[in-house]
This record gives C-alpha cells, structure tokens and sequence, in this order.
C-alpha cells in the first residue's frame, strides 16, 4: 500500500509536468495577454516593451523552462492581472470552491443514494419511473440555464434565498469558511443545489443500477434466510456494496464538479477558482492559469488517490499493493 | 524417469513461480517497513512429466495444487519460469516460429469451466470456427459446414450454429468447448476439469465423448481432475499433485489398488463412493497448508498422519516403488 | 445609509497605477482623485487643480487645490502629485500601464507646494486629458507599497471620497464615506461594491433586493425595467462609438471571395464606393431600435456628440441599400462578393448579434456575407494581425483627435500611431491634421483641427461607424444616478430621491 | 417417512409452485410430498434444473416475484408454514430453519466482516448483547473446525479459502441451533477432501443436535455415504423416494436407474459408459404425462398420463413400468 | 443426441434484437420519439418555414415576435415565436436539433472509440502500458473542456468540428477509464485465454472478444455522454466559445434566449430546451433498451 501510494506520487509529478506543459503550449497558442490588457493609448513601441518585460518574446521552451526553474523554487508565477503571486491567488479563492463542491456532492449522495436504492427496490412502481424520469431531466438540462431558473424562482419569485453572492465567512484554521452560519447557509444553497443536480442524477442512476444488481447477488438470498429485516439487508448488505462504484465515480465527478462549478460560480457570483480562472482564461494571465491547472491536476491525483484508498476500505478484496493499481 | 516411448509433449523440470514485480517506489515502500521478502508462490515446483501419442496421463490434486497451471505451460498460455517443454522431442524455445505456431494449433486446451470460457456475446460458429479460418484452416465460406460438421461430431444438433452460449445447457456448452479445441486439428488436448460442472448423466455423455475422440483422432490428454472416479475411467497414467509438486506417478489401476503417498491414500478415502452403508466419518485433519506459508520439508507433513521428523526438514524426491509406479514419500526408504 | 451595487466586472487590484483597465478605474475613482476631472458629460473639469494652463507651447502649469486632506489626515502637497505622476513608470511588471499618460512629460516641479509645472517634449495639446487618468496617492503611504499593500488598505490611501473598508477580490469591495472629502460629500456611509460578472444574474440580483443599483443592464431587460414600478432606469450616451475597421490592405483580403468561394484577385474594401455601399446597406435605425433594443444612438462620428472633436457636420449615413447596390455595380461588384464579418463575442452590449444584423443588411444587397464572433482574448490579438476583412471595435475616448490618431491614424511603429487601425487605412492630410491638432495647446484651435481631421477620415469611409452605445444603470425607485458618458458607476454620485 | 414415531419436523404435502412466464405457465415443483423427523438426513438428488433450489425456496417462502406456491401444505412442527404472514417468516428463517447455499463465495458478503454476518444473524432473533453473541459466533466456527476463530472473525470471506467459507455458512445456519437445515448443494464446489470433512461434519452435528437435514445435491454418491432417506427429483416431481439402502442399491424408477449406471466407478475401466439419451426438457417444453418418458427406454402409450407415486418395495415410485431387475 | 431433430433455420439476428426490443413500451415510446426528432432533423430543410441560416432571410423587424405572431412581410407565421434577429424558432429548433445530434453524437462516438481502445489496451495488457496511459487520462480529466474549446477556437476559429473536437477531447478519458476497468475484469476470464490458445491476434482478441464484453457498461455511460456532450456544447457557446452564432445549436439558442428568460420572451428559450429535453430523454430511453437487447441473455433459451 505505501508502495502504491508513491507510485502514485511519482507518476503524479510527471502528470503534472505534462499537464504545465500543455497548458503552456495551449494559452500561448490562443494568444497574447498583452492584446487584450494593454491601454488603448499605448503605442506600438510601449506594447514591444511590454511583452518583453513580460518575457513573451522569448521562443517558447525558454519561457517554459524559466517557469520551471522559478516552480522549483515555489515560485509559479505573478498573474498578470492581479499582480499577485498566482499560487496564493488560487489558494485564496479555493476555500470557496471547495466549499461549494463538498457541498454539492454531499447534496447528491444525500438525496442520490435513497432515490436510487429507491428506484432499484420498487421498480415497476410509479414513484420508482417517476424518479428515474426525473433524473434523465437532471442530466439533460444546461447547468447555466438551470442556474438562472434557481435564482429566478427562490430569489426573484419567492425571494427566500439570495441570489448571488457568497455569505459572511468565518475563519476555521485559517480557512475562511461560510457554511457555519446561517447567512451563508443561505447564499451557499441554490450554487451548491445547481451542481449537485446533475450529480445527484447520475447517482440515483448509479445506485440504481447497483441495486438492482446487488439485489440479485446470492449473499442478498443468504441474508433473508437469515431471517433479517429488509432495512438490514438494504441498509447494510446492499449499500455497501452499491457505494463502491459510487465512490469511483463521486472521484471522478469531483473534477467535473470543478469544470462546471466554472458556470455555477458564474451564475451565481461565487468568488470561486471556477471564476478566477474564467477569467483568467479571457484576458490569458498565463500564471494563473497555469497554477490552477497544477493544483486542479493536483487535487485530481489526490482525490483519485483517496477515492482508491476508500475504494480499498468500503471492498476488502481490492489489494492495493498489485502493480500499477487503478 | 522420461523413457516413455515416444513423447508428444514433455515436462522436463519445469517450475511456475508467480511474483509481483517490484518496481522503484515498492523497493522505497519495502525499505520503509523492512519487510525484505518478496511475495512468490511456486504454483508449479520442478515437475517432470511427460505424455505420450495417445496417452492418457491424468492429473489429480486438490484444489490449488498447480494443476491448471501446469496444463496452462502445456498448451503455452504461461511460460515456464524455469525447465522446458519439450514438443515431439523438441525443446520449445528451439522452434521456428512455424513450428511453434503449429505446436500452438496442435496443443488446445478444454476449459474448467464451461460457460466461462466461451465468449457470451460470440454465437456457435463464430467461436468454434473464428480460428481455423483465420489460421486458413478453412475458406471463410465453407465455416458453416465445416462447424456444422464438428458440432455434429461432438454431438450437438447442426441447428445451433447461431445460438449464443447461454442458450445451451451444460453439457452442451462443454462439448462447444471441446468442438472449438478440436476445430484446429490438435493432436493434444489439456482437459481442465472438464466435467466438474457437470451433472452425473450428462457427464456420462461427455466422458464418452472423451474416449470417442481420443479413438478417432488418436488424440493424447492430459486429464487434470479431482474426481478420481472419472480419472480412473479415462486415463491410462495417473499424476498425483500438492503444493505444486508432484507427490506420485503410477499406472491407474496401480496407484488405485496401491496407492503409495498418504496423500493419494487420503485422496481415496474421501471419495464420495456410490456404495451404501460406508459411513465413513473423516476427521478433520488440518486446512490445506497455501502456497504462501511452504518452509521446509515435505509439504504435506502438516497433515500427514505419518509424519515423522525427517519430513519437517527433507523434502522427499519421487523415487520409483514398483515398475512405473513413483511416489515422494520418506516412508518408502530409509537410507537416504 | 448604505448602498450595495452591483458591478459588472472584476476588479483586479486597488493599485490605481498597475492596470489601466475601466473597473480598476472605477473603482480607484472612489478612493483617489486626479488633477483633472471629467464630468459626467465628458468635459475635463478641475479636480484635484483647481485650474491649469499652458505657460508656452510645451510647458504646463497646474495650481493644486488648498487644504485638501488624504484619508490618513494628512495634507496633500505638491510632493504628493509629482510623486502620482513618477510612480506608473516604476511598475513595469504592468501589462497595461498608464505610462501612455506619463510618457510626453519630460520634467516636472514644484515651485511651491500649490504649484506643478510640467513639461514636454514637443507641443502637446491632450495633456491635461491624460492627466486625467493618473490618480494622485499619498506619497507617504505609496512609497515602495506593493499591490498587496494597496488591496489590504494599507496604501490606498487617497483623497477621494470614499475610503476602503474591506477588499474581497472576486466578490466585493466595502468602502466608507471620506469624512475630509474636500468636494461634495456622499450621501452614504457605507458603500458596497459586488462583483456581479454575469447579466442575468446581475440583474436578479436587483430584482431580489441583493443590491441597490446595477451597473451595464442587460439590453434584453431595458424594457422590463422601465415597466417595473419598483425600479428606475437612467441612461446616456456612452463615448464607446462601435465602428467596422474594413481592410485597405494593398493584398487580397483574407475573408473576402467571390460567391463561389475564389479568391479575388483585388481587394474590393480598397475602393472606397464598395465601403460606401456597405455603409449605407446598413439600417442604423433599425439595428438601434431592435438589436441594441433602443440602446444606442446611430453613429457618424468616432466620438461621441459632445465629445471634444466631435463633427456635428457629419451626418449619419442614411439607409439606402438600392444605392448601395448602385455603388457596388459602378465598381464592379455588381453581384457582390462574400465577405466574413468578425466580432467579439463577450465585450460590447450585444455585440454578437450586431454582427448578425449587419451581415443581415449587407446580405440584402447582395454580398454574401457570414459571421464569425471570437472572444475578446482570441478576437484582438487576430485583428491585430490584419487576419480578418471586416473588425467590428468600440472605441471609447474623451477626444476626438486622439481617437483618430490611434485608429484611423497611419499604421507606423515608430510614432507609435494608428496601434488599432486595423483596416491600415492612410491618408497623410488626416494625419497632418490630428498632428496639429494633437500639439495645439489652445483647445478651440484643436477642436478645429480634430473636426477637420475627422471629416476626410470619415468621408472616405476609413472606418464604417455605426453606433455609440448607451450606458445604462438601473435601481431601486428612490435612488437616482448622474449618468456618466464615460460609462463609471461611482457610487458618490448616487443619490437619494 | 420411515423415521420413528414422533411428530415430523417438516412435512410437505402436495407442494407446487408455479411461475407465470409469458402467459405460459411454469411449474418447477410439482407435487412434491416428503417427511422428515428430527435427527434424519434426507438427501435431495436431481439434475439441474429438476426444481430442487425451488422446493428448498418455496419451503422458506422466498420465492423471487412472481413466482407463488399454488397448491400444497407444509408443515413445519405442526404449524403451517402457508398460513404464517412475512413476520413470522422472518422470525423462523435462520433460527428455525437455516439454509445453506451451493456456492461458497457468493453466499457471503464480500464487503462485510464474518463477525458483522454472524452476529447479526443472532441479533436478529433474539435480544443478546453484542458480546454474547460474539462469543456464540466464535463457538460456532470452533465448531466447524476452524482454528483461531477469534482472529478469523474479523476477516473478511475473501480472506478464507472456499471450505472455510463453506464452513462459516454452515456455522452461521447452526448458530442458532435451527431444527431444519436446508443444505443447497453446499459442497459442489469444494475439493473431495474438504467436501468429505464437511459432510462428516455436519452428520455428527445432526446427529448431536437432533437437527433434520434436507441434503440438495446431484451426486449421489455423497447421498449414499451420508443420507438416511433420498428423493429423486425430474422435472419438478419427486420420481422416487425411500430409504438410501433401497433406492440406490435396487433403483425402481427407470431414471434412478440410469443415474446410477452412468456412474464411472459402476463401469468397467476404458468402457463407453451407459447414458441416458436426450437431455432434461426445459420447463416450458415438458411433454405431457410422465416428463421422463422421451427419454424412457420403456416408454408407452401409458406415460402420456401422470403416474401415481406409489409404494412399492419400501420406497415410493412414480412409474408404470418400474424396474425390476436386481442391481444396477 | 438432443432431443431436437428437426434442423430449423433460426430467425436471422436483427429481427430477434427488433422483437426484442420493441417488447417494451417505454423503449418503444423512446424509439418513435428519436425517430420523429432524427426525421424532423434530417428533414429540417424541407419542413421548416424558413432557412435560419440564410441571413437575407431573416428580417430584423420580426425580432422577438411573439409565438403565433405572423412576419412584417406576411410570408409566414411564427409558430414558437421569433428570435433576437427575427428568425423563425421553429426552423432554428429544426436545424438546431440537427446540429445537436450532431455534435452531440459524433463527439461521443469519437470519445467513446479513443476511450474503448485506449480503455481496452491499458487493461488487456496492463503494466507499464496501462500506468502510462492511464497517467495520460488522469491530465486529460483535470484539463478543462474550456480550455480545449478556447485552444481549438484560437487556433483555427469556430466550426462544427472543432466542437465536435473539443467535446470528445474532454470526454474520451471517462470512457477510457469505464473501459479500463471492465477490461481488467474481463481478461481474466477463461474465454479470453481460449482464443489466445486458439493463436489468435492480440488485435482480434481485442476488438471481437474483449470489446463486446465491455461495451454494455459503455453504452449506458454513453447515452449519458451524449446528453452531457449538448448540454457542454450548450455551456461552451454560453461561454462564447461554441458555434457559430449565425448556426446555432439548440444549445445556443437556449444560451441566446437566456437573457430574455427574466423579460417574459420565454419561447427564445423555453423551446429550444424542450426540444433538449425531448432529445435526450429519447436518446436516454434508446440506449437503456439496446443495452439489454445487446445483451444475449435476453434471448430466450429455445429447447
Ligand atoms: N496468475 C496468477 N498469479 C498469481 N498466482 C497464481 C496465478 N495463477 C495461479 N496462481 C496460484 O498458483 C497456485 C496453483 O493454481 P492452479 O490454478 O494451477 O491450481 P489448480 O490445481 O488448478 O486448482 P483448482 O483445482 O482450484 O483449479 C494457486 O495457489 C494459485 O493461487
Ligand atoms: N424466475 C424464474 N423464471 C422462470 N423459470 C425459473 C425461474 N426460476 C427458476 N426457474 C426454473 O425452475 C426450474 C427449477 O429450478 P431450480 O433452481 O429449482 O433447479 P435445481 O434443481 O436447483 O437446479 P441446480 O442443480 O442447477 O441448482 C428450472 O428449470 C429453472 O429454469
Ligand atoms: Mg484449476
Ligand atoms: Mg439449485
Ligand atoms: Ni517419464
């Protein structure tokens, strides 16, 4: 297991070379962030000057390998834009990033996973068709559109919820976070119910599906010979057997929750990564961008490492140590 | 002991060990928790064997004895960690590539299980007849006769050509198994328990099946079994397998009226017999020892009743107890 | 009180010399002041000088307004002010300095601690224009400052009428009234600044009551808003004029074929009839009263009316589209071509659907045209190139001749003119005048000279304009706004009704 | 049936269960009567497919949907066990009577500890503390032969070979001393030596506990060494039934019969083996009358009618032309 | 030897797979309702009043007529309203659908083959190939469908096919992954062994043995895709970076007619994102069925 976890490490330092690179080559071939910041009055010569400050002139691997030498010494880079260091500018704003993701995919397992064990224990019944309807709904509608709907009927029609914006924040550990009080509760609701809709589909689909098959499986049979009662067995038997797929997927969904929090935050003015690097992508502050990518990159490895240690916990019989494990 | 006349295929020491490979972070995480042993199971250790042309040998152990994996070298799905197969004579490694492709066409195997193994999204005819035409054993037109034919030989109904596997009963799908392993003309055939998922009249129908072939096509088997009631009837040697050895080989009728080693004598006692009114009432004696936790000595002295020191320490060697008859056991002799 | 408003776009720092980017000027307007302010008309008014004045062709002289106090209590001097001025050629890690308004001053003084004289290099006219760019910070408090020092607080120190409370980047800035602030004072005691990047929601956010006042609303909403008796809209023209830059190149146009898609050996946008034709097949009334939804005001001009330089003899081109396909025949195009028309897509108010229209109306008259709209990061740097045919830019200035010389000014690198004149249209008598114009320092004499300037530019089609835009600003009843032309929300000059 | 005298644990009278299928019919047990006294094995014997599993389902009610019992009684100690509401059920499965299944890897949970699945099946019939029961679960895999069950309960069934597993099932259906084992082909997959521990096994707890035991299996070579009673099932129907000693030694049924003879070790070394033609027809394509009788050799017009199960020589059979040949 | 004498010919393979699958009703629904959206799309030059792609067509005057409003030049009338540029959203629905599909089906069809082999090949052979590989998706996961579309869009402006491009770029890596794991079960399994010791090629083996064992997984996850491919079309060109605005996809109408959502012109919006609905709904419906019908187990076992 420690083996398997630094060869995960060790491939993650390579993913993320790959990964800065890329987005080296990506950012510098949509353009040059000087265009689009440059004061209008600035004459030709001022903007040469300019993008040689910057090193822009330089052919390509030089800047990159500059950018290596400084990120080795911690340094990713100073956003353009903001003129502050772009790691601690990400950092800044990944509290509420983070908040809003855990909060959407608590939102989807705690309603994904009754809906799902739901729908796969009744599944000729109205209400089980009528949740698998619902979630094909879920999946299908853009989240920026559902977005404006959620904001349209709580803040404007019923003005029950805010409709932007993120609450007073609280300081825990040094992390600034506003889900402890009940003001930000409120302006944390709709953003976190946006992104988990789509989620909270796919996992009413998920353990649907597991359901079904775990309800099938013989130790399912073996249990009821066992005289227990039907919560036991689907409370116990078959959900833990139905959250191991689940996990998988939650991990992998966890980025996506990331790429799309980008429109949720959007939507809902979240001072979020999503719309830090929305941003950053439109006027190209290319430290920025970059240092998200590395720490997105990063989280992504970190999560995938977690979802199979927990994977390992929630199935006995996976063995972490085997070659190069999923 | 290899002076059997005429050999197919020959076992010539062959061993079979299974590791994980240790790569750079598992030499750091190993220095980490000072654990220097690297995890080895010697599913096959230093087995020679060896089959005639239209011999029977069967293969008898109990379950994780390295039974499959020796029929796995045999037909060349696993290389032999170290020793060597010999094919009509011929060491492997010294074929052409001809020739080994040949001997990998006339080595098939009939698998454990009969379901598993066939393809459930693949219909009769492509899986019996997708390799002979793509070794141009056959014209692709011809495939459905040609299947046809063989199912017809195996007793299936030509019928069936476009059914896929679950629509066949068990027996059915093991004579599917064995028409596809017949369908590029083999001259031998590893028989992984093949009627272990069988019911009893069913069996009987394969079993015949069996002995029908081997007439007609003068094929040879290897005949890996725990059912000794079914080795008994089929094979003319039988191998007796623990732990990955080979703790005796004799003629059938001799090993099952002398039986040597007190594994094969165990074996025998716990075979269900159709005859009432033996209640026997086995004691439990032990859990079989794994793979993972051999030391030293012979591997069976955990559960051997007579067990004496020296079968702690020594590991016995197959020593020959009567004409053709070998047996692993340090109770044979003394003086060594 | 208190007013919460809605901005409609990130603030990237408080440093009011590192980005000259609009919302990092608005914002730095609340905290800070210039020499010279500009009304919300437009016109430079005293600000932080009570009056200035060309000593002789290329020395300016500044009196600085009396008792006027920093947030930290301290006097502003003339120390102060010489200082504001050195300070934006020091950040060179800037993207887009305000060097640009630095850059003609070649020495400067302070004979006294009232008095700025500052001089240049050669005539310079715009002068106290550009001047009203550079924000005037308390020496003592700027002094080796870095941004963070500037976004804590600790160096936005000003003499604006607000003072910084809180910065939260990407969600708000909370500010509070300047007690000491020398002009009129605000009406509230607290302001804050959300950043609200996304209309709808912006919007929304007004409905729900999140906050007072929305800057830039939503074309697609402006009548909703003036229908709802709980809200109230103001409105002006802005000076962002939008205008196609069509290409002049002496090359085949990159976008430009005949029907079936061959090239064509010429470059018809040469031939200043088919400009005029594409001109005139455009419905400017239309395309303000339905796509801008009554947004806009036609344009003829660079500038805005009212705008220094401004050429009321131009008139706004009429639509003609038989005489457009006239023009088209007499040069030679008489079935047309195709053309591709580019535009950004996340810049100017509904800018991707005023490209549709003009493709619509350049369609009618027989040149096949198609549409391509790019975001503003992809957008600029291609058009810069000269890789499209047809651009469409908004470009908003406080003079006329000013505007001219950057984008209808010809293309050279080394007087530093026509950096945005993406079509590379060039007529020496243009940039003859708006180089007089640029060194008088006697405003009337500019103008003169601006006008002039922008009549041959304009008559020759360098550019095809087509509308100014409108500011727009919407609150709840009870509030009202001094529109800016210039487009700021400056929290001070709300007020309560 | 032949047990002594005393009130039978289970009795089964006339039990059928149907399936509906595509408007069609099913019945995979039909007719299916059978005793069997506290103490006594009773093995169960039958191809694949001849309605076994179903018996053993039907008689703890656990048919999947829709399939329903239609006809029959059984008595579980006197109490009808067709009469007793899903409550009740509950409270005799596992604790009255306990079922093993065929496979062991599959009848375990993989994902939870053998501690966890032993002690809720105490917990569940009766108020015992978590303590109590574990101490009963650790006696119950002593039991069975499994050595350092303290260590062994907090594994994971991956963790044990296949006849450990088997093993853990059989002391979780003992746990809470049942007075009926159902046995669903609980050693098929095993190895002979281990099949052969279990089965010693489980003889001597039956015969300690005065537990009665229902033995599924196809092998009736296992029958023969262990059981004190057989039933052979075609097709749904108990084709005969009666002491081991008379049904396999002298088989009255033609299909008995056949088993029998097809047995290697009844063969001569080498020999084609005798076979019993065609294969066991599906359910839906029985053909009328005795469902045996296409591949009956002594097959005639009579088959086309249901037979009788009838006494005959100490065994009841269900032929009209019975075997009467001695030996097989 | 069995008890079937009589050699019938069996019913050819795709008429059981339509019997099959037209037994369900709610697939059979699904079916008619893709079926009517694929016609109505294929068809969507001759069926729709109006060209929307025609720009001399369009008439600014009729901007944001109300549904059921006739033209200012009386040609036709307005049945689900008009758009911003007077476009008839009727038609634009028509030839949107057409590119949803579209995009919506080649991208994931594109995806779901890089996926399948990628996803096959690191499982089959496992070791140093599958960690390589699998590293590979693990950037491609954390690297922004935006940023893509933004790379794409700068490189060689907007178009049909660099969506189609982006959209398959973000998504392969979740295909590749489902296969992976399917795949690393699957070789195990005895039948793979059969045809390697039949001599078979890795490539064969591959493609006709391990790929249909692993699709079925993939179907589902696909029709998913499909869905999340419009709607992450619909999200780019919200964005900005989609398709071309005079072209638009039901996704970019809906975008288009977002603003207006908070001013009453609902139908800008509102139909187009029925037409979504429908669209997926039916494409989600389709593949749950074929799953199961691909799934030979469905056929009855015949005696
Ligand atoms: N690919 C492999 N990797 C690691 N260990 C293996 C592998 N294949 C087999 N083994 C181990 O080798 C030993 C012998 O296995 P093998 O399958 O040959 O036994 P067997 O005699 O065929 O048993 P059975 O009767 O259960 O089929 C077992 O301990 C098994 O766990
Ligand atoms: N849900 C069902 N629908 C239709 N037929 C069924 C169903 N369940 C079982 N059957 C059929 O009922 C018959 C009896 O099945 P059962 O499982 O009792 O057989 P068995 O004797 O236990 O066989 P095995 O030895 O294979 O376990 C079989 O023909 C089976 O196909
Ligand atoms: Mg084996
Ligand atoms: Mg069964
Ligand atoms: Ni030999």
């Amino acid at each position: 297991m420690i083996a398997f976890v630094l060869r995960r490490l060790m491939q993650s330092l390579i993913v993320l070379l790959a990964m800065s690179l890329l987005v080296f080559a990506g950012v510098h071939a949509i353009g040059n962030p000087v265009d689009v910041l440059i004061s209008p009055d600035a004459s030709q010569a001022e903007r040469a000057q300019i993008i040689a400050a910057f090193g822009l002139d330089q052919p390509l691997w030089h800047q990159y390998i500059l950018f290596l030498k400084n990120a080795a010494q911690g340094d990713m880079g100073t956003s353009y834009v903001y003129s502050t260091p772009a790691f601690g500018l990400i950092l800044e704003r990944l509290p509420a990033t983070m908040e809003l993701a855990v909060a959407a995919i608590l939102i989807a397992i705690v309603f994904g996973i009754p809906l799902g064990l739901w729908a796969g224990l009744k599944l000729d019944s109205v209400i089980g068709k009528a949740i698998m309807a619902a979630s094909i709904l879920g999946i299908s509608l853009p989240t920026f559109w559902v977005g404006l709907m959620l904001i349209m009927f709580f803040a404007v029609q019923l003005g029950w919820l805010p409709a932007g914006g993120r609450g007073p924040t609280t300081l825990i550990f040094g992390v600034p976070v506003s889900f402890l009080s009940l003001e930000g509760l409120r302006h944390l609701m709709l953003p976190a119910l946006n992104l988990a809709l789509a989620n909270v589909a796919l996992i009413t689909r998920l353990a649907r599906a597991g359901t079904l098959d775990a309800m099938q499986q013989e130790y399912v049979k073996f249990a009821r010979a066992k005289g227990l009662s039907s919560a036991r067995i689907v409370g116990v038997h078959v959900l833990k057997n139905i959250l191991i797929p689940i996990v998988t997927v939650l991990a992998l969904q966890f980025g996506a929750i990331i790429a799309f929090s980008i429109v949720t935050e959007t939507v809902f003015a979240w001072p979020g990564m999503g719309k830090l690097i929305i941003d950053s992508i439109r006027v190209l502050d290319r430290p920025v961008i970059v240092a998200y990518m590395i720490l997105v990159a990063t989280l992504f490895v970190l999560i995938n490492l977690a979802a199979d240690l927990v994977y390992s916990l929630l199935d006995p019989r996976v063995r972490l140590a085997g070659g190069t494990a999923q | 002991m290899s002076q059997h006349p005429n050999p197919i295929l020959e076992f010539d020491d062959v061993s079979k060990t299974f590791s994980q490979p240790v790569d750079f972070a598992g030499r750091i995480a190993r220095v980490m928790t000072r654990n220097a042993s690297k995890p080895v199971v010697n599913a096959v250790d230093r087995v020679s064997l060896s089959v005639s042309h239209g011999e029977v040998v069967g293969l008898v152990g109990e379950s994780g004895s390295g039974k499959s994996t020796l029929g796995r070298i045999a037909v060349g799905l696993l290389q032999p960690s170290r020793g060597t197969v010999h094919w009509q004579g011929k060491p492997l490694e010294q074929l052409d590539n001809e020739a080994s492709r040949r001997k990998q066409l006339a080595a098939q195997m009939v698998f454990q299980d009969p379901y598993a193994s066939l393809n459930p999204r693949m219909r009769v005819v492509d899986i019996v007849g997708e390799a002979p035409v793509a070794h141009g054993l056959v014209q692709k037109k011809d495939k459905e006769t040609y299947v046809a034919d063989l199912l017809q030989k195996v007793g299936l109904d030509a019928a069936m050509l476009q059914r896929f596997p679950h629509q066949f009963s068990g027996g059915q799908r093991a004579r599917i198994g064995i028409a596809r392993a017949i369908a590029v003309q083999p001259q031998f055939l590893v028989c992984d328990e093949p009627v272990a998922a069988l019911d009893v009249s069913v069996q009987a129908q394969v079993i015949n099946l069996f002995m029908q072939l081997r007439a007609e096509l003068g094929l040879s088997y290897l005949f890996i079994s725990h059912d000794l009631g079914v080795v008994r009837h089929m094979a003319d040697r039988v191998a007796v397998m623990y732990l990955g050895r080979i703790v005796e080989i004799a003629p059938t009728e001799e090993l099952f009226l002398r039986a040597n080693h007190p594994y094969t004598v165990m074996l025998l006692a716990s075979m269900p017999v159709l005859d009432v009114g033996q209640r026997r009432a086995i004691p439990i004696a032990g859990e079989g020892t794994s793979m993972e936790t051999i030391h030293s000595g012979c591997r069976f002295h955990s559960r051997c009743p007579h067990a004496v020191p020296r079968c702690q320490v020594d590991e016995p060697k197959l020593r020959e107890v009567a004409p053709g008859h070998w047996s692993a056991c340090h109770l044979n002799r003394q003086d060594d | 009180a208190a007013l919460r408003i809605g901005l409609a776009a990130d603030v990237s720092t408080l440093d009011p010399h590192y980005l000259n980017i609009a919302p990092n000027i608005a914002l730095a307007s609340h905290m800070f002041d210039t020499l010279v302010a500009v009304n919300p008309d437009g016109q430079l008014v005293p600000g932080l000088a009570v009056s200035w004045r060309a000593v002789d062709a290329t020395t300016w002289e500044f009196r600085l307004r009396s008792g006027v106090k920093f947030h930290d209590g301290t006097e502003l001097t003339a120390e102060d002010v010489l200082f504001s001025l050195d300070r934006p050629a020091t950040l060179v890690s800037s993207p887009g300095p305000f060097t640009s308004y630095t850059k003609q001053i070649v020495a400067k003084e302070a004979p006294d601690p009232h008095t700025i004289i500052l001089k240049t290099a050669r005539p310079y006219g715009p002068l106290p224009l550009d001047l009203s760019s550079i924000f005037i910070v308390s020496k003592k408090a700027a002094l080796h400052a870095k941004t963070a020092d500037f976004n804590s607080g600790k160096a936005a120190i000003g003499s604006g009428p607000f003072k910084l409370v809180q910065f939260l980047r990407g969600d708000r800035i909370e500010l509070a009234r300047n007690e000491f602030y020398w002009g009129e004072k605000p009406a509230w005691d607290k302001v804050s600044l959300r950043i609200l990047t996304s209309n709808a929601p912006r919007l929304a956010a007004l409905l729900a009551g999140d906050v007072d006042a929305i800057e830039g609303v939503p074309a697609a909403h402006i009548e909703r808003i003036k229908a709802d008796p709980n809200l109230h809209l103001e409105q002006k023209v802005s000076w962002r004029t939008l205008f196609w830059h069509l290409d002049q190149s002496d090359r085949p146009s990159p976008f430009i074929t005949d029907k079936a898609g061959k090239p064509l050996p010429r470059n018809p946008l040469r031939d200043i009839r088919v400009r005029q034709a594409i001109s005139r097949a455009i419905d400017r009334q239309a395309l303000v009263s339905r796509t801008m939804e009554g947004l806009a005001l036609p344009a003829s001009n660079l500038v805005a009316p009212g705008i220094f330089g401004h050429n009321p003899d131009l008139p706004v081109e009429k639509y003609d589209p038989e005489g457009a396909k006239k023009l088209l025949t007499q040069a030679g195009y008489p079935d047309g071509f195709a053309l591709m028309l580019h535009g950004p897509n996340n810049r100017y108010i509904n800018d991707a659907a005023v490209v549709q229209t003009v493709a619509q109306f350049l369609n009618r008259v027989g040149i096949a045209t198609r549409v391509q709209t790019l975001p503003l990061s992809v957008y600029f740097g291609k058009a810069r190139n000269g890789e499209f045919s047809a651009a469409l830019l908004g470009w908003g200035s406080l003079a006329g001749d000013f505007a001219l010389r950057t984008v209808v000014g010809t293309s050279n690198p080394q007087t530093g003119w026509g950096s945005w004149n993406w079509g590379k249209y060039s007529n020496p008598a243009v940039d003859d005048l708006v180089r007089h114009a640029l060194s008088s320092v006697e405003p009337a004499q500019r103008e003169e000279f601006a006008r002039d300037a922008a009549g041959i530019a304009l008559g020759e089609y360098a550019v095809v304009p087509l509308h100014h835009q409108y500011a727009t600003w919407a609150m709840r009843k009870g509030l009202k706004y001094t529109a800016r032309t210039d487009e700021f929300t400056f929290a001070h000059l709300f007020h309560p009704q | 049936m032949t047990g002594p005298n005393t009130l039978p644990t289970l009795a089964v009278k006339g039990l059928t269960t149907e399936i509906p299928s595509g408007g069609a019919v099913l019945r995979p047990v039909d007719d299916v009567s059978f005793e069997i006294h506290p103490g006594q094995i009773m093995g169960l014997v039958g191809e694949s497919g001849s309605g076994k599993s179903m018996t053993a389902f039907s008689i703890l009610r656990m048919l999947d949907a829709p399939g329903r019992i239609s006809a029959g009684s059984i008595q579980f100690q006197g109490k009808d066990l067709r009469a007793l509401d899903e409550h009740g059920m509950r409270d005799l499965r596992g604790n009255r009577i306990a079922m093993i299944f065929q496979d062991p890897a599959t009848s375990l949970n993989p994902v939870l500890r053998i501690d966890t699945q032993m002690i809720e099946a105490i917990t569940a019939h009766r108020r015992i503390g978590k303590r109590a029961a574990r101490d009963l679960a650790r006696e119950a895999l002593a039991k069975v032969g499994i050595t350092s069950p303290d260590e062994r309960l907090l594994a994971y069934p991956h963790q044990f070979s296949g006849g450990m597993r088997q093993r853990v099932a059989i002391a979780i259906a003992m746990l809470n001393k049942p007075d009926l084992i159902i046995c669903d082909e609980p050693t098929t997959a095993l190895d002979v030596t281990i099949q052969a521990q279990i089965l010693a096994q489980m003889q001597a707890l039956c015969r300690e506990a005065g537990t009665a035991l229902i033995w599924i299996t196809h092998d009736l070579a296992v029958v023969a060494g262990f059981a004190d009673t057989v039933a052979v099932m075609y097709a749904g129907r108990i084709v005969e039934i009666g002491t081991v000693e008379r049904v396999l030694q002298q088989p009255r049924h033609p299909y008995t019969h056949g088993l029998i003879a097809s047995a290697p070790s009844r063969n001569p070394r080498g020999q084609p083996l005798p076979q019993i033609r065609g294969m066991v027809p599906p359910l839906s394509a029985l053909p009328d009358g005795c469902a045996f009788r296409d591949r009956c050799a002594r097959a005639t017009s009579v088959c086309h009618s249901v037979p009788a199960l009838e006494h005959m020589d100490g065994r009841l059979v269900r032929c009209f032309h019975p075997v009467m040949e001695e030996g097989a | 030897m069995t008890a079937m004498t009589q050699p019938q010919r069996e019913s050819a393979a795709w008429q059981r797979v339509v019997r099959i699958y037209f037994s369900s009703r709610t697939a059979t629904a699904g079916a008619l309702l893709l079926a009517a959206i694929l016609l109505a799309a294929l068809l969507a030059p001759l069926i729709s009043p109006q060209n929307p792609y025609d720009l001399s067509r369009l008439n600014l005057l009729d901007a944001r007529l109300a549904p059921g409003a006739v033209s200012t030049d009386g040609s036709l009338t307005f049945l689900l309203g008009a758009d911003a540029q007077g476009r008839d959203m009727l038609s634009a629905i028509l030839y949107g659908m057409r590119i949803s599909v579209t995009v919506g089906v080649v991208s994931t069809l594109i995806a779901l083959s890089i996926g399948l082999i990628v996803g096959l090949w690191a499982g089959y052979r496992g070791g140093r190939i599958d960690a390589i590989l699998m590293r590979l998706v693990d950037i491609q996961l954390s690297f922004p469908s935006i940023m893509i579309a933004l790379v794409l869009l700068a490189l060689s402006g907007p178009g049909l096919g660099k969506i189609i491009f982006a959209l398959a770029a973000a998504q392969w890596a979740y295909y590749a992954r489902t296969a992976r794991s399917t795949a690393l079960v699957e070789r195990r399994k005895e039948y793979i062994e059969a045809a390697t010791s039949l001599g078979l090629s890795d490539a064969r083996i591959l493609f006709r043995h391990l790929l249909p064992n692993c699709l079925p997984p993939l179907i589902v996850v696909a029709a998913l895709q499909v869905a999340s491919a419009i709607s992450l079309e619909a999200t780019l060109s919200f964005l900005g970076l989609g398709l071309p605005v005079t072209e638009p996809s039901l996704g970019l109408l809906i975008s288009n007619g977002f603003e207006y959502m908070l001013s009453g012109k609902y139908w800008i919006s509102l139909y187009p994102g029925i037409a979504l609905l429908l669209m997926v709904a039916a494409i989600t419906l389709v593949a749950d069925r074929l799953r199961d019908v691909l799934n030979p187990r469905l056929e009855v076992r015949m005696p």
